[in-house]
């Protein structure tokens, strides 16, 4: 138990360095990766955790950031009170969507979802003249900033990350360590079973909808602060399967494992542009090795082979 | 002659078969017993290539099994009844028993026997397997198999769930396919049946055939049962 | 709006799209439906089955008409062996597991994606239609082979039922899907079906793709949406359902064309699309499926 | 004294008329038998009450409370706990985790986890994966699941199939000691179970009850021996 | 005085939806670096590039920029062409400081959205060119205009702006037809065209715009039809004489950059065409098939032209220097034709770091686009809408 904790932390620490210490280069991936990875923590709660495969995420993650982004243009939001609405407004479409979604499951789940995500994209293109549709719109620098903490500085980026990914990663650390957790994945592994033990299938998975809307929802305002643009391609399909990705490569149901499939697969596509033009052949081809010893990712396959502690 | 020496094997890393022996003759009745977890159910998968092995040699009439691909064990004439049923589940009843007469390539007499065996099916042919009842998924579970027109039939406590006179249509059943030629191994737990069907009685425990005895030489009282069995 | 010509143009449309959605999700249907492998990559197959109708329209000489009789045998095969050598190298080796095939059919996905943007390029390729015939009406043109196609799904759907009902090959398939070990028991090679229905699915795909080439064109991104959508109608149609598969793809065809005559394109997108969810939500089990 | 009362269940399956109208009243800390042939009704019967399926008609009162409408967990935490024929545990957590889920209110699992276990001899399993026990442990684990809720009425789908015998023996010394705080409807075909156990027996046949009574009364039931019982069981 | 490269560096849209144009765009850039080495490189020093993919899109694109930026150190960046990847990826080169020329038409520079160091000197702005265009199509093709444009801001804008310059020319839209993104086929929208339609003018971007022009094809048969009008976006680095395109004989387009040789042709556009390696039809002179992203390669081209005059004027030395470039490029107020702006005379606005050039009208004629007017520079000139020379860098 303290033993993952203290795992916990020295990830949060080395992170922390990494921050102050690499290229500032590294130091933006690294922030980048760290508020995907958010992203990507609340997917695994709702896939890794709770059983629950939704293909529809992306539309969390649009909400957060077209929250921030439009309640800033739009109606003149402060950068705090931006931040603050996309938790929110991914919690709340994640709990409409799921409220409908969630009266099916398994492979009807995937396609509730995902269809309810490509109406949010339709209608961020519907609504193109607020919205900019495809093409999006930036957040100008000066609006950046909380009180005289400004986003759009390097340094205050990655922190501001780290504080968001560490608050993300403790919460996630607690709720799959709590009575909860199990309860998730019992969801996951026998619903009819938990069920019939008392837990209410329906409430407990419209919650982890939720938290993980919220995640996602952050994840998105963060992204949109940061990194000052906001556009419907975040809300696409694709955005819809990169978490999945994320945490099937780093391993499904492991806290840790969002944040290290996301930096995988961002190094992975970075190094491999690098050395050839044939990129995506090498990212497919690692894709396959990966798959091929760790099928259940690369901290699952870690847990399989003896750190059975690893939460 | 069905033949198990020296079987050893298990699930991933762990070793659930130390060295099982048994010899399993033609037109006879062999019954298992053994606590739970002693290893009955994985020695009849071993015979069925189900299970990882580490050792030993199992043979059907001199031809060893133990090499073979697991589909080529079936062909071989050995009809399996797994412990908790595992039908077919969403397929119906009619296509369970399809699946099983298939196996040999043989013909549809075999299913009108199956289905005057056990009537009930017959009444719920398009019905999916897992919404029968449990006793009627159980006999379509036999009937499933012998469809396939076993030389040796392989049944892992059949009379789970089935109501008494089931029970005893299962022990003729055993009874008829005995006079036709067809060996049996039969998991068991009840003392009662495995007197009434056995010819030999072998006892199951930490992976092994620890003894076996020869029906004559069982009386309920038997003080095997007591060491083995907890009777 | 009496007799509008144009909502019979609608419908027309919306019955070519219907086919060509039937077409592209017979192959899903089987691996999907037997392998419960979500196979990311499909779309790709599809992709890869029109390249090479273009290969083979291009580079053989000849009327369109035996250039695409070719392909019509060429694509399926090509597609279909480059599908069981992954199913050989990859798949399997996973064990058909839901969520190693994910990833590996995404790194699929990359790698063929990858490899026709190298080898064929970037650009939309045009194939001429096999034939050139035109449906004149009063109020508009209509291409005649895109009416052949729809003829031609229902031959292809047609027979893919037939296999599935009539041979045994279907029982065979679906019961390795609910229980391997059980299936080994009755002496199923799981194997084997396992490679024959995945080569089954590419070749369908690839099939489908030689009759909508002449349509679309062949372009190296061009399985993803079909991919999506195919992904789409299997489920609503109900697993394992070829009736249901065809029904579900008239539903969505029709009704992403009927709805589009009357309300803005991209309003009638967004109703179409919630349209297909409420159907999943108040019918999970699809239109035809059947689960306890 | 009534702890649930079942007027009028029906359920049919298309034409399958698996529950007919029964009626069923369970007297509080008694131990009841459902008996019948297969396909009788009896899983059926018992997945209405449990909530698991919805009757065509017909109320269940629970101490008092009309529950027809309650969904299962609803059920589950006013006490109506409900093991499975077929086997139904979390294959791929450890015997642990499947005990702790079932503790639904324990503060302290640690201590409380391995006292639900011992209660029916499954200590020494704890760690172990639960899909990777013998099948008879399942059916044990199955059981502590049940035990574990502490309902106070504890329906046992034929919990000792698959048990061994010395099992079978420590299951009865179990089911003994429940009541009478918990009251027990067991399901069995097991009949020397029983005849052991029940105070009161229902049989069922074809959907119908077709008697209720002691033991005594059922054993010398004409009725029950064509249907169910067969010639061998009126004398043992 | 150092002798070390200059580092540019390129964002290319080498996969995803814009990788037909991305390989055409790394050729032009290959062939444009090539003739400048030759020419001696920038203040003497020679010049490299580094082409890195951005997948077409905005996440990636953004993550370009600051690859090029932070770790291959290179001294600007110029090159992308989609609207969204410009969008996303341009507040990342604003927060690092860096030059960001963009090679696309959006109209996202000119309005302002994006910061100090964005620019557009190479191709004119979808604004500039719609605008542009509507005299002659009022005038020659009809005065009912019917719009087809895809449903997302690059269309709305063609939609905007169009439908503005028509009406000022007395012309009227009589219908438009917005067609979904996502969408593969296209004959249901086609009733939308009102019947007393003249002109239809289209625009549609994405690897199912051949099915579109098809599909219209089909629609009308062999009966009348109206005169179309289109954005050559939509055949882009595609073969006119594509199966099923016959029924463009006669239609109009626009063409940034004329694709077939005019006979009118500069010796400037003939060196910039075999510099590139495109024979007279616009396609790869290694294989006819390969057709050039023509009508708006030349960018590139050019924008490397601006980045090597920016720097000279600039006397730039190093990143300390960026700033200096910029305002540099600001003050420049045109080019004439030349070696170095093969595609025309340019006006370019320092205020609103937006380059204005003729544009051509060309008829496909015998499977050839022939040119059939240039617009004047001044018919796209439209007011203001930012001045970034006011913005603090
Ligand atoms: N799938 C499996 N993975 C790992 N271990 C297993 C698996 N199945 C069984 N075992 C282990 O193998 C041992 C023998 O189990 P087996 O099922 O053969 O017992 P059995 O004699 O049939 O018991 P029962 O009477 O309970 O059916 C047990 O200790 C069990 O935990
Ligand atoms: N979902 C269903 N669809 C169709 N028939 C069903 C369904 N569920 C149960 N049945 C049928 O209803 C009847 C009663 O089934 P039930 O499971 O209640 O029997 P049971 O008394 O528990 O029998 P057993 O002792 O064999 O377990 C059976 O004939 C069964 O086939
Ligand atoms: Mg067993
Ligand atoms: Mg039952």
């Amino acid at each position: 138990m303290n033993r993952a904790l203290a795992v916990h932390l020295i990830v949060v620490a080395v992170l922390a360095a990494g921050i102050f210490l690499l290229p500032v280069y590294h130091a933006t991936n690294l922030a980048r990766i760290m508020v995907l990875a958010v992203f990507a923590m609340g997917y695994n709660l709702a896939f890794g955790y709770t059983g629950l495969l939704s293909l529809g995420h992306a539309m969390f993650f649009a909400a957060g950031m077209y929250a921030a982004g439009l309640g800033m243009t739009l109606q003149g939001w402060s950068a705090g009170l931006a931040l603050l609405s996309g938790p929110i407004a991914g919690a709340a479409l994640a709990l409409a969507a799921g409220a409908l979604a969630l009266r099916t499951a398994g492979v009807s789940f995937m396609i509730v979802t995902l269809m309810l995500a490509q109406a949010g994209y339709l209608t961020i293109l519907y609504y193109t003249p607020i919205t900019r549709g495809e093409e999006g719109f930036v957040l100008a620098q000066s609006l950046r900033r909380i009180g005289e903490f400004d986003l759009s500085a390097d340094l205050n980026r990655g922190l501001f990350a780290l504080g968001l990914f560490a608050a993300g990663l403790f919460l996630s650390l607690a709720l799959v360590k709590a009575r909860f957790g199990r309860i998730l994945v019992a969801m996951r592994e026998n619903e009819e079973r938990s069920q019939m033990l008392g837990y209410n299938p329906f409430t407990v998975k419209l919650a982890v909808m939720g938290i993980s809307g919220a995640y996602a929802g952050a994840a998105g305002a963060a992204y949109a602060l940061l990194f000052g643009s906001v556009g419907a391609s975040f809300g696409a399909i694709a955005f819809s399967i990169l978490p999945l990705l994320w945490v099937l490569l780093g391993g499904a149901g492991t806290t840790l494992g969002p944040l290290l499939g996301a930096g995988l697969m961002f190094y992975l596509t970075d190094i491999a542009s690098s050395y050839t033009s044939a990129h995506q052949f090498v990212v497919g081809a690692a894709l396959l090795v990966l798959v091929l010893f760790a099928p259940r990712g690369i901290l699952g396959a870690l847990r399989e082979r003896g750190l059975k502690w690893l939460p | 002659m069905l033949k198990l020496e020296g079987v050893c094997g298990g699930y991933g890393a762990a070793e659930v078969l130390r060295g099982f022996s048994l010899e399993v003759p033609p037109g006879q009745v062999t019954c298992l017993m053994g606590r739970n977890g002693a290893g009955k159910t994985s020695a009849l998968r071993a015979i069925m290539g189900q299970l990882r092995l580490s050792g030993g040699s199992i043979t059907l009439n001199g031809q060893p099994l133990r090499s073979l691909p697991a589909e080529e064990v079936p062909k071989a004439g050995i009809g399996y009844v797994p412990q908790g049923r595992r039908l077919f589940g969403p397929l119906s009843v009619q296509e369970n028993l399809t699946i099983g007469l298939m196996t040999r390539g043989r013909g549809a007499g075999q299913l009108e026997r199956v289905l005057s065996l056990f009537p009930r099916l017959r009444e719920r042919l398009s019905q999916r397997a897992s919404t029968l009842s449990g006793g009627e998924q159980q006999m379509l579970a036999i009937g499933r198999a012998l469809c396939l027109e076993p030389s040796v039939l392989l049944l892992d406590e059949p009379s789970e769930g089935l109501q008494p006179s089931m029970v005893a249509l299962i022990r003729d059943t055993v009874l008829r396919l005995k006079a036709e030629g067809v060996a049996t191994v039969l998991v068991e737990q009840r003392a009662e049946t495995v007197l009434a069907l056995a010819d030999q009685v072998g006892f199951v425990s930490n992976g092994a055939v620890a003894e076996v005895f020869p029906r004559a030489a069982l009386m309920p009282d038997h003080p095997a049962f007591a060491r083995w069995v907890g009777v | 709006m009496m007799f509008d010509p144009y909502f019979l143009l609608a419908l027309l449309e919306g019955t070519v799209t219907a086919a060509i959605l039937a077409l592209t999700a017979v192959g899903l249907s089987l691996v999907f439906g037997v392998m419960r492998v979500v196979n990311v990559a499909h779309g790709e197959f599809l992709m890869l089955g029109a390249v090479v109708a273009w290969y083979v329209a291009t580079f053989i000489p000849g009327p369109p008409l035996m250039t695409w009789g070719l392909s019509l045998l060429i694509a399926p095969l090509v597609v279909g062996g480059i599908a069981a050598l992954s199913e050989r190298l990859v798949l399997r080796r996973l064990n058909y597991e839901a969520e190693g095939t994910i990833v590996a059919s995404i790194g699929l996905m990359y790698i063929l994606q990858q490899a026709v943007l190298t080898g064929f390029g970037p650009g939309a390729r045009a194939v001429e239609p096999p034939f050139d015939w035109m449906i004149d009406t009063p109020w508009f043109g209509y291409s005649g082979y895109k009416l052949a196609v729809v003829g031609l799904a229902a031959l292809v759907l047609g027979a893919v039922w037939l296999f599935m009902t009539r041979s045994r090959a279907g029982l065979v398939m679906r019961a390795t899907q609910i229980d391997r070990d059980m299936a080994r028991a009755f002496g199923i090679r799981v194997d084997r079906v396992y490679a024959l229905v995945f080569a089954l699915g590419a070749g369908l795909a690839a099939l489908a793709a030689v009759l909508l080439v002449p349509v679309q064109q062949a372009h190296y991104l061009m399985g993803h949406d079909p991919m999506l959508m195919a992904f789409t109608v299997v489920i609503i149609g109900g697993l394992g359902s070829i009736r249901g598969t065809l029904i579900a793809a008239l539903l969505i065809g029709l009704s992403d064309g009927v709805i589009s005559f009357y309300w803005s394109p991209l309003l009638a997108k967004i109703l179409a699309t919630l349209f297909v969810a409420l159907v999943l939500v108040f019918r999970p089990q699809g239109l035809f499926g059947e689960r306890a | 004294m009534t702890l649930l009362e079942a007027k009028g269940l029906t359920r049919h399956f298309g034409g399958i008329r698996a529950v007919d109208g029964v009626d069923l009243t369970l007297r509080r800390g008694e131990i009841h038998a459902l008996i019948g042939p297969n396909g009788a009704g009896k899983t059926t019967l018992v997945s209405i009450l449990s909530g698991r399926i919805a009757p065509q008609s017909g109320v269940i009162r629970f101490e008092g409370e009309d529950i027809t409408a309650l969904p299962a967990h609803r059920r589950v935490t006013r006490g109506v706990a409900y093991t499975f024929q077929i086997t139904s545990i979390y294959p791929r957590l450890s015997v642990f985790d499947n005990v702790a889920l079932a503790l639904r209110d324990s503060r302290d699992l640690a201590r409380d986890v391995p006292l639900a276990l011992a209660r029916t001899g499954l200590e020494g399993f704890a760690d172990e994966t639960a899909g990777e026990l013998s099948y008879g442990h399942q059916r044990l684990l199955e059981l502590t699941m049940g035990l574990a809720l502490r309902p106070k009425l504890l329906i046992l789908d034929e919990p000792t199939q698959g048990l061994a015998n010395e099992d079978i023996a420590g299951f009865k010394a179990l089911v003994r000691s429940l009541v009478p705080e918990t009251t027990v409807l067991l399901i069995e075909h097991n009949m020397e179970v029983v005849m052991d156990l029940a105070d009161r027996i229902t049989v069922l046949n074809f959907g119908r009850s077709l008697a209720t009574g002691t033991p005594a009364e059922i054993r010398a039931n004409p009725e029950v021996q064509a249907a169910y019982l067969g010639g061998d069981h009126a004398e043992a | 005085q150092s002798a070390a490269p200059i580092k540019l560096g390129f964002q290319l849209h080498r996969t995803g939806i814009g990788a037909a144009y991305g390989r055409w765009y790394e050729r032009t850039a290959q062939a444009a670096l090539k003739r400048l080495n030759d020419a001696g490189g920038i203040n003497g020093r020679p010049v490299e590039i580094h082409f890195e993919d951005d997948g077409t899109d905005p996440k990636r694109g953004s993550e370009v920029v600051e690859k090029l930026a932070t770790q291959a150190k290179c001294d600007l960046i110029f090159g992308p062409l989609f609207s969204h990847v410009v969008i996303g990826s341009a507040p990342r080169a604003g927060e690092l400081k860096i030059p960001y020329l963009v090679c696309s038409e959006g109209f996202h520079v000119a309005s302002g959205a994006l910061n100090r160091w964005a620019m557009q000197p190479g191709i004119s702005d979808v604004r500039a060119q719609c605008t542009s265009v509507a005299p002659f199509v009022t005038q020659n093709l009809g005065k009912k205009v019917t719009l087809i444009f895809p449903d997302y801001a690059f269309g709305h804008d063609h939609r905007d702006y169009f439908s503005e310059a028509v009406k000022a020319q007395g012309g009227e839209v009589v219908g438009m037809v917005a067609i979904p993104p996502t969408e593969t086929s296209f004959t249901r929208y086609f009733p939308r065209i009102p019947r007393e339609t003249e002109v239809i003018y289209h625009v549609m971007i994405g690897p199912a715009v051949l099915t579109f022009v098809k599909e219209l094809g089909q629609f009308y048969g062999k009966r009348a039809r109206p005169e179309i009008f289109g954005f050559i976006d939509s055949l882009e680095a595609v073969d006119l004489n594509s199966p099923g395109l016959e029924f463009l004989e006669g239609t109009h387009f626009w063409e940034g950059h004329c694709r077939n040789l005019q006979a009118d042709a500069s010796e400037h556009e003939k060196a910039y065409r075999a510099a590139v390696g495109v024979d007279d039809n616009g396609a790869s002179v290694s294989d006819a098939r390969d057709v050039s992203t023509y009508g708006h390669m030349f960018s590139v081209w050019e924008t490397l032209s601006v980045i090597r005059q920016g720097m000279e004027a600039a006397g730039y030395q190093g990143p300390a220097d960026r700033q200096k470039f910029v305002e540099a490029v600001e003050a420049m107020t045109g080019w004439e034709e030349s070696a170095d702006h093969p595609q025309g005379r340019k006006v370019f606005n320092g205020k609103t770091h937006q380059v204005f050039a003729e544009q051509a009208i060309s008829k496909v004629e015998g499977g050839k686009l022939i040119r059939v007017h240039k617009t004047a520079i001044e018919d796209s000139f439209y007011p203001d809408a930012v001045d970034y020379t006011t913005q603090s860098f």
